[in-house]
C-alpha cells in the first residue's frame, strides 16, 4: 500500500542535503528547552543568558557567524524532544545542539547525536549516566552527586554527625539520597532515617514532624524544582525545625528565581551548589550587570550559567573545529576557562564539567535583597556519580 | 409448568412495602391486564419480573425454572421481554437498525466484528417481515427520532417481538399516543402471536377492556382481586377503589 | 452528485493515503513531527471507539497508551527488537490493562467514571515510578533498540521508515475500525451509546459489552503507545500524564466523534495549530488552544466533520 | 499516640483547605449538574490577586478580602456568558468547555504575572508555631482550621436559615419544579456560582502555603479537588466536608505510616470508595 521503492525513498534525503545546507560561514546551534508550560522559565533563562553572552562576545568566531535557534520541548517529553532534535538536525541543518533540561529528553536525543556526529551541549539535565549515552554529549550543568557529596562533607566539617534525608520518591531524589548517605557515612556521620516522599505530596508537615521526632542535627532535602520545593521549605519554617536545632542542607532549593518567593523565612538555609548569582568575581559581575541591563526583571541562576557556559564552550568548539563534530568534541575535552561561576574545565573522559562547589547561606545583600552568600568553596569537583 | 409464575413475591425499601405476597400465573396465550391506582406497585411488579429490582423474598419461575437469580439481560434471553413506560429507542439509528439489533442479540451474533451487520440474508428477511407486519416498510430507513409517537410505539413493539419472547410485558403501551392513533396499538396487540403470554400494565381502561381476557387489580402492592373483564367491571370493591375514582 | 456511503468511504481512504504520501514528499524535513501526529491519531481513534461509538466518557486513555509503551519497551530491551512483535505486545498490554481496570470502571458513569479512569492512570504512573529498576523511573526507560521491520527496513535517521511504518499501522487500524463499525459489534456499540436501558431490555448485558469495547479500545491505545516507544526509543513516566488523555479527547471532539475520519482530522488540526502557535509564541499559545476548544464546543459541537452538514442544512433549509 | 494526634492535627488542617476549595465546586456541580474542571482556576485567581495586592502594598487581610471579592466579580460575567450555556451541554462537552476555560485562565495569569510561584507572604502574626507539648502547631494551620469551621458554620446558616438557602435547596432537589414555582433559578445559579468561586478564592489564598499559587495551579490540583467532590458526593456540603477531612487525614496518615505507598494508598482508597458508593458518601444518585 505505501512502500515506495528505494529510489523514491532516497529522494527526500537528497533534497534534505541540498536544500537545507546553510552558508558555510554560518554555524547554527539548536537549543531544545521548555519555552511553554510550567517549566517555561528554563527556556527563558537559557535564551537570556545566550543573548547576554552574544552581546558580550559578538556573534562571530573566526570567520563563522553563530546563530542560535530555539525549539520548545514542553516539560519532560522525550517524544517531543526527539522530534525537535530531528527537525533541527534535518531541516534546520544545525551543527550543534544545546539545552536539554530533563534527563529523559536528553536521553531521547542521544542516538541522533551519535548518528549525525553532532555535539550536544547539555545545559542542565543532571543524571550522571547521560554523557555515557553518546560520545557527542558534553555537559555544562552539574550532577546531583557533584553538589551533594560536598554538602555532606561540609556538614561533617561543621560537626554535624546525625542527619535525616528527605527526598522525593523518584529517580533524581533517590540519586541525591544515595549520594548524601554514602558521603556522609564515609565521613563517619550517621543517617538516622531516609524518608522518601511521594511525588504528589502537597503537605510536607508530616515529614517535618517525622524529622523533628528523631532530633537529627540536620535534614538533607531534595525535591523537584517548583511548587514541591517551595512547600517543603515553607514546611521546614512553619514547623520551626531551625528553632529545634535542625540545620537545613539542600542544593537547588534556594534558586535565585524562587528566593524572593520564599521570603525572609529562607534566611539561614544552607545549600551546596555550583553557582550563586552573588558569586564575587569580575566575570560574574560583568555577566549579571549585562543581564540586568538587557532584562531588568531577570535574575541569574543555574540555568543562566549553564547556558552561558554552554555558549562559551560552543564558541570554543567552533573556533577550533568549525562544524566538524568529532573534532569539536576533541576540542572540548580538557578545555578550561573562566566562567561566571569560577574556574571550570571539561573532564576529558566523562565530558562533564569540573567546577567549584560552593556552600551558601541565604542572607541579605547590602540592598536588603535575598542572596545565596558563598561561605565555603570546594574546588574543582568532578562528577562523582559515575564511579558509584 | 408452562409460562410465568410468581410465588409470594415481596419487595420493600426499608420500611416501605411496595409488593406484598404477589402470587400469580401467566400461561401461553394469556392476555392479562394489571391495573391499579397510581402507586399501587404496578411498575415495581414489572421491574421485579424483568430483573431491574430483586425481590426481598418469593420466587419467580419461568417454565418451572427459578429465574430469580438472573440479571436483566439474562431474563430477556430466557424469554421475558418488555416494552417501556417511556420510549427509550435508539433515536439516531434507523427503524431497520432498531429492529436489527434485537435480532442480532437473540441470535447471539452481536459480538461479531468481522462482517457487515446488514449482510445476513436470514436476518434481513426477518427485519423485512417485521417491518411489513407493523406497516413500517415506508419508514425503514428514517431515523427513529423523525417518527411520530405512535409509530415509535410500533417500532418498539416490533423490536420487542423480534426477540421472540414467550412472555411479553407491555408497560403502558398506549401512554402518550394520541387517541387518533390508539387503534394502531390495539391492532398490534390483537395481532400478537397466539401462544405468547402477555401482561399489559395500563391506565387506559378502554384499551384494557378491549384487549384483556383477564384482569388483576393491584392495590398497595397486593392483589385485590382477579377476574374476567365483566367480573371486574361488576366488582363493587374495584369500582369504589379504582374505577370510581377514575371515572369521577 | 450523489455518493453511496461505500464510494464515500473509499474516496476518503484514497484521499487519506494520498495525503500521507504527499506529506511525505512535501515535508521531508518534518517526518518526525508527522510521525508524532500519526501516532496520536491512532490514540485518538482508540478513544473514538470507546467514546465516539460506545459513548463511554473517560479521561484515562493515557493509562492504556502508557501500558502499551512500557510493555513494548520492556519487550524490546529484554526479549526481541522486532517491531511487529513489539506492537503485538503493546496491543496485548493495552488490552489487558483496559480489561482489568474496566472490570471496575465499566460499572461507573459520569463524574465517577471520569475520576476512576484518571486515578487508574495516576496509579500506573506511580507504579512505573517505583519500579525504577525495570522502567528507569523518572529518568526514562532507555536501551530500546529496534530491529529492521520484517528484517528489511531499518529505522533511519531522517525518520522515513518510521513514518511509513506508523502510516501503515494507522491504515490497518483504520481499516479494522471501519470493518468493526459496520459490523454487528459496531451496531451494538452504537446501541449502547444511544440507550443502555434499551440494550438491557433486548437482552444485552451492558456491563460486559462495555468491558469488551473498552478492552478493544485499550488494544488500539496500546498499539499507539508501542509505536511511540519504538520511534522515540525511550519511554518516560509522562506517557501516563493526564494531559495526554485530555488532549486526545479534545482532538476527537474537534474533528467529530464517532466518525473515525474525524479523529484523524481533529488530531492533524490540533497538533498543527499547537505546533505553529507554540513556535510563534510559546509563552502564550495556550490562549489559542483554549479558544480553539471553546470555539468547537460552543459553535461546532458535532466537530469539524459536522460543519459541511451544518452548512448544507443552513443553505438547503428550504427543502 | 503522639503520631496519632499528629496525624489528626495535620490531617484536619490539610482537609480544611481541601474543603474550602472544593465545597464551591461540589455545590455548583450538584446544582447546575456541570462538571467544572476550571474550578481550581478561581482558587488560582484569588491567590494571584492576593499576591498582586500584597506586592502593591496592601496588608494580608485586606488583600485576602479584596481577592475574594475580585474573584467573585470575575466569576459573574463568566457565569452569565459561558457557564449558562455549559449547564445545558452533555457531560463530555462540559468537560471540554471547562478545560478550555481553565486553559484561558492559565494563559491569562501566565501573561499577567509569569509562570513562577506567586508567593502570598503571611503576616508576622501567622508565623511561628504553638507548642502543644508533644509537638508544635504552626499558627497558620490553626487559622486555617478555624476558618474552615467558620465557613461550614456560615454555609449551614445560609442554607438552613435564609430564603436564599431554601430556594437553593429547592433548586438542587427539584430543578423543574423550582422554576415552575417562580423561583428565579438563573439568579440562584449566578449567586451560587459566585459564592463557589469566592470560597475557592478564599481556600486558594489560605492554602497557598501547602498548594503554592502559580499559573498552572488549576491543572496541577484539578484531580485533587475533583476527588473530594466525587468522594463526598456532588451537591452535598456535608459530603464535601467529610470527604475533605477524610482524605486529608488518610493522606496524612499514609505519609506518616507508609510514605512509600502514599500515592497509591490515596488513589486506591478513592477507587475502592467510588466502586462501593458510585455517587459518593452523601450523593443522591440520579435524583
Amino acid at each position: 500500500m505505501n512502500t515506495p521503492s528505494k529510489r523514491l525513498l532516497a529522494a527526500p534525503i537528497l533534497l534534505a542535503l541540498m536544500a537545507g545546507s546553510a552558508p558555510a560561514d554560518t554555524i547554527r546551534v539548536g537549543v531544545i528547552a521548555p519555552l511553554s508550560g510550567p517549566f517555561a522559565i528554563w527556556g527563558q533563562q537559557f535564551q537570556q543568558a545566550i543573548e547576554v553572552f552574544q552581546a558580550q562576545n559578538g556573534t562571530e568566531v573566526g570567520d563563522h557567524t553563530i546563530e542560535f535557534l530555539y525549539r520548545d520541548s514542553g516539560g519532560p517529553n522525550p517524544d517531543q524532544s526527539r522530534a525537535m532534535a530531528q527537525e533541527l538536525l534535518i531541516r534546520e541543518q544545525v551543527d550543534y545542539i544545546g539545552g536539554l533540561v530533563f534527563t529523559p529528553n536528553a536521553l531521547a536525543v542521544a542516538e541522533l547525536l551519535t548518528q549525525s556526529e553532532t555535539p550536544g551541549v547539555i545545559f542542565n539535565a543532571a543524571t550522571s549516566i547521560i554523557t555515557q549515552q553518546s560520545d557527542y554529549f558534553v555537559r555544562t550543568g552539574f550532577t546531583l552527586w557533584q553538589v551533594t557529596v560536598p554538602m555532606a562533607d561540609w556538614a561533617l566539617e561543621q560537626g554535624i554527625t546525625t542527619a535525616v534525608t528527605a527526598v522525593t520518591d523518584y529517580g533524581p531524589g533517590i540519586d541525591a539520597e544515595n549520594a548524601f548517605r554514602s558521603a556522609f557515612e564515609a565521613g563517619g556521620g550517621t543517617v538516622l532515617d531516609q524518608i522518601r516522599m511521594p511525588i504528589s505530596t502537597t503537605d510536607f508537615a508530616p515529614f517535618m514532624q517525622r524529622v523533628r521526632d528523631q532530633s537529627p542535627q540536620a535534614v538533607f532535602g531534595f525535591l523537584p524544582a517548583g511548587p514541591p520545593t517551595y512547600a517543603f521549605t515553607r514546611a521546614y519554617n512553619e514547623n520551626d525545625l531551625q528553632g529545634a536545632g535542625i540545620t537545613f542542607l539542600g542544593t537547588g532549593e534556594t534558586d535565585e528565581t524562587t528566593l524572593d518567593a520564599l521570603g525572609d523565612q529562607a534566611l539561614g538555609l544552607h545549600t551546596a551548589y555550583h553557582y550563586s548569582a552573588a558569586h564575587d568575581s569580575a566575570m560574574n559581575h560583568a555577566f549579571t550587570a549585562m543581564l540586568a541591563e538587557m532584562y531588568p526583571d531577570s535574575v541569574a541562576n543555574l540555568a543562566s550559567v549553564g547556558a552561558y557556559d554552554g555558549a562559551a564552550l560552543i564558541y570554543h568548539m567552533v573556533d577550533v573545529a568549525g562544524s566538524d563534530g568529532p573534532a569539536a568534541i576533541e576540542a572540548a575535552r580538557g578545555y578550561a576557562w573562566e566562567s561566571p561561576r569560577g574556574p571550570v574545565s571539561i573532564d576529558p573522559v566523562t565530558r562533564h564539567i569540573t567546577q567549584n562547589v560552593y556552600i551558601r547561606e541565604v542572607d541579605h545583600d547590602e540592598n536588603g535583597r535575598l542572596i545565596n552568600r558563598e561561605i565555603a568553596t570546594i574546588e574543582a569537583v568532578p562528577d562523582l556519580g559515575l564511579s558509584q | 409448568m408452562k409460562g410465568l409464575q410468581t410465588k409470594g413475591l415481596n419487595k420493600s425499601f426499608g420500611g416501605l412495602v411496595v409488593a406484598r405476597d404477589i402470587t400469580l400465573s401467566l400461561q401461553p396465550g394469556d392476555r392479562t391486564a394489571l391495573i391499579g391506582p397510581n402507586g399501587a406497585g404496578k411498575t415495581t411488579f414489572s421491574n421485579l419480573i424483568t430483573g431491574i429490582l430483586k425481590p426481598t423474598s418469593g420466587q419467580i419461575l419461568l417454565d418451572g425454572r427459578d429465574i430469580g437469580g438472573m440479571g436483566e439481560a439474562a431474563r430477556v434471553r430466557a424469554g421475558i421481554a418488555k416494552t417501556f413506560q417511556i420510549t427509550t429507542l435508539f433515536k439516531h439509528l434507523s427503524v431497520r437498525e432498531n429492529i436489527r439489533l434485537p435480532i442480532l442479540e437473540r441470535e447471539r451474533r452481536a459480538l461479531r466484528f468481522w462482517h457487515r451487520a446488514d449482510r445476513d440474508k436470514g436476518v434481513e428477511a426477518e427485519i423485512e417481515a417485521q417491518l411489513s407486519a407493523f406497516n413500517l416498510l415506508g419508514l425503514a430507513d428514517r431515523p427513529v427520532q423523525d417518527l411520530a409517537y405512535g409509530q415509535q410505539r410500533l417500532v418498539e413493539m416490533a423490536m420487542t417481538l423480534a426477540l421472540k419472547p414467550r412472555v411479553l410485558i407491555l408497560d403502558e403501551p398506549a401512554a402518550g399516543v394520541p387517541s387518533s392513533d390508539s387503534h394502531l396499538i390495539t391492532g398490534a396487540i390483537e395481532a400478537l402471536p397466539a401462544d405468547l403470554a402477555v401482561l399489559i400494565i395500563e391506565h387506559d381502561m378502554k384499551l384494557v377492556f378491549q384487549v384483556a381476557r383477564s384482569i388483576i387489580v393491584l392495590v398497595n402492592g397486593a392483589i385485590l382481586t382477579q377476574g374476567t373483564p365483566p367480573e371486574i367491571a361488576a366488582n363493587q370493591q374495584v369500582r369504589d377503589l379504582y374505577l370510581g375514582a377514575h371515572h369521577d | 452528485m450523489k455518493l453511496t456511503p461505500l464510494t464515500k468511504g473509499l474516496l476518503a481512504d484514497a484521499l487519506l493515503i494520498i495525503a500521507a504520501v504527499v506529506a511525505f514528499y512535501a515535508f521531508p524535513y518534518d517526518l518526525a513531527f508527522l510521525t508524532r501526529i500519526v501516532i496520536m491519531a491512532i490514540l485518538v481513534l482508540s478513544i473514538d471507539l470507546i467514546l465516539g461509538l460506545g459513548g463511554i466518557v473517560t479521561l484515562g486513555q493515557a493509562a492504556l497508551y502508557g501500558s502499551g509503551a512500557y510493555a513494548a519497551g520492556l519487550f524490546a530491551i529484554h526479549i526481541s527488537g522486532d517491531p511487529l512483535l513489539g506492537l503485538a505486545v503493546g496491543m496485548l498490554a493495552g488490552a489487558a490493562i483496559a480489561f482489568l481496570s474496566g472490570l471496575l470502571l465499566m460499572r461507573a458513569e459520569g463524574l465517577t467514571l471520569i475520576m476512576l479512569s484518571i486515578a487508574v492512570a495516576l496509579v500506573l504512573q506511580e507504579i512505573a515510578n517505583r519500579a525504577r529498576d525495570w522502567t528507569g523511573g523518572a529518568d526514562g526507560m532507555r536501551g530500546i533498540r529496534m530491529d529492521p521491520i520484517l528484517g528489511l527496513w531499518r529505522f533511519d535517521f531522517i525518520g522515513q521508515t518510521g513514518y511509513i511504518y506508523v502510516c501503515c499501522v494507522l491504515f490497518v487500524v483504520l481499516f479494522a475500525l471501519k470493518v468493526l463499525k459496520a459490523s454487528p459489534l459496531g451496531l451494538m456499540a452504537r446501541g449502547i451509546h444511544e440507550s443502555p436501558a434499551r440494550m438491557r431490555a433486548i437482552g444485552a448485558p451492558v456491563y460486559q459489552r462495555r468491558l469488551i469495547l473498552y478492552t478493544l479500545g485499550g488494544a488500539i491505545a496500546g498499539i499507539a503507545g508501542a509505536l511511540a516507544a519504538q520511534i522515540t526509543q525511550l519511554v518516560s513516566l509522562e506517557v501516563f500524564n493526564f494531559s495526554h488523555s485530555a488532549e486526545a479527547v479534545i482532538m476527537l471532539i474537534l474533528g467529530g466523534a464517532g466518525k473515525l475520519y474525524g479523529a484523524i482530522i481533529g488530531t492533524v488540526i490540533f497538533m498543527v495549530v499547537h505546533h505553529l502557535a507554540a513556535s510563534v509564541d510559546p509563552f502564550n499559545w495556550l490562549f489559542i488552544i483554549g479558544a480553539l476548544v471553546l470555539g468547537v464546543v460552543f459553535f461546532v459541537p458535532q466537530g469539524l466533520l459536522g460543519v459541511p452538514t451544518a452548512l448544507k442544512r443552513l443553505i438547503g433549509g428550504g427543502k | 499516640m503522639n503520631t496519632f494526634l499528629s496525624i489528626l492535627v495535620d490531617g484536619i488542617a490539610y482537609g480544611m483547605i481541601l474543603f474550602m476549595i472544593s465545597v464551591g465546586l461540589s455545590v455548583t456541580m450538584g446544582l447546575m449538574r456541570v462538571i467544572n474542571l476550571a474550578h481550581g482556576g478561581f482558587a488560582m485567581l484569588g491567590g494571584a490577586l492576593a499576591h498582586w495586592l500584597i506586592a502593591a502594598g496592601l496588608d494580608y487581610w485586606s488583600a485576602m478580602a479584596l481577592a475574594v471579592a475580585g474573584t467573585m466579580l470575575i466569576a459573574l460575567p463568566l457565569e452569565r456568558l459561558l457557564y449558562q450555556r455549559i449547564y445545558r451541554m452533555g457531560e463530555l462537552q462540559q468537560v471540554l468547555a471547562t478545560i478550555g476555560i481553565a486553559f484561558l485562565m492559565i494563559a491569562s495569569v501566565n501573561l499577567w504575572l509569569g509562570s513562577t510561584i506567586l508567593p502570598i507572604p503571611t503576616p508576622p502574626l501567622l508565623r511561628g508555631a504553638l507548642d502543644l507539648g508533644f509537638r508544635t502547631l504552626p499558627y497558620h494551620r490553626i487559622v486555617v482550621i478555624i476558618a474552615g469551621l467558620i465557613v461550614i458554620a456560615l454555609l449551614f446558616l445560609l442554607i438552613e436559615r435564609t430564603r436564599f438557602g431554601i430556594r437553593l435547596r429547592a433548586a438542587v432537589d427539584h430543578r423543574a419544579t423550582a422554576s415552575v414555582l417562580g423561583i428565579n433559578t438563573a439568579a440562584i445559579y449566578a449567586l451560587t456560582f459566585m459564592l463557589g468561586a469566592g470560597l475557592a478564592a478564599l481556600g486558594g489564598v489560605l492554602g497557598a502555603e501547602l498548594l503554592p499559587i502559580d499559573a498552572y495551579y488549576p491543572l496541577r490540583y484539578m484531580v485533587l479537588f475533583l476527588t473530594v467532590v466525587a468522594v463526598g458526593g456532588m451537591g452535598s456540603i456535608t459530603g464535601s466536608f467529610v470527604a475533605a477531612l477524610g482524605l486529608g487525614i488518610l493522606d496524612t496518615a499514609a505519609r506518616y505510616l507508609v510514605p512509600d505507598f502514599g500515592t497509591i494508598a490515596f488513589y486506591a482508597a478513592m477507587m475502592l470508595l467510588l466502586t462501593l458508593r458510585p455517587h459518593g458518601l452523601m450523593g443522591r444518585g440520579h435524583a
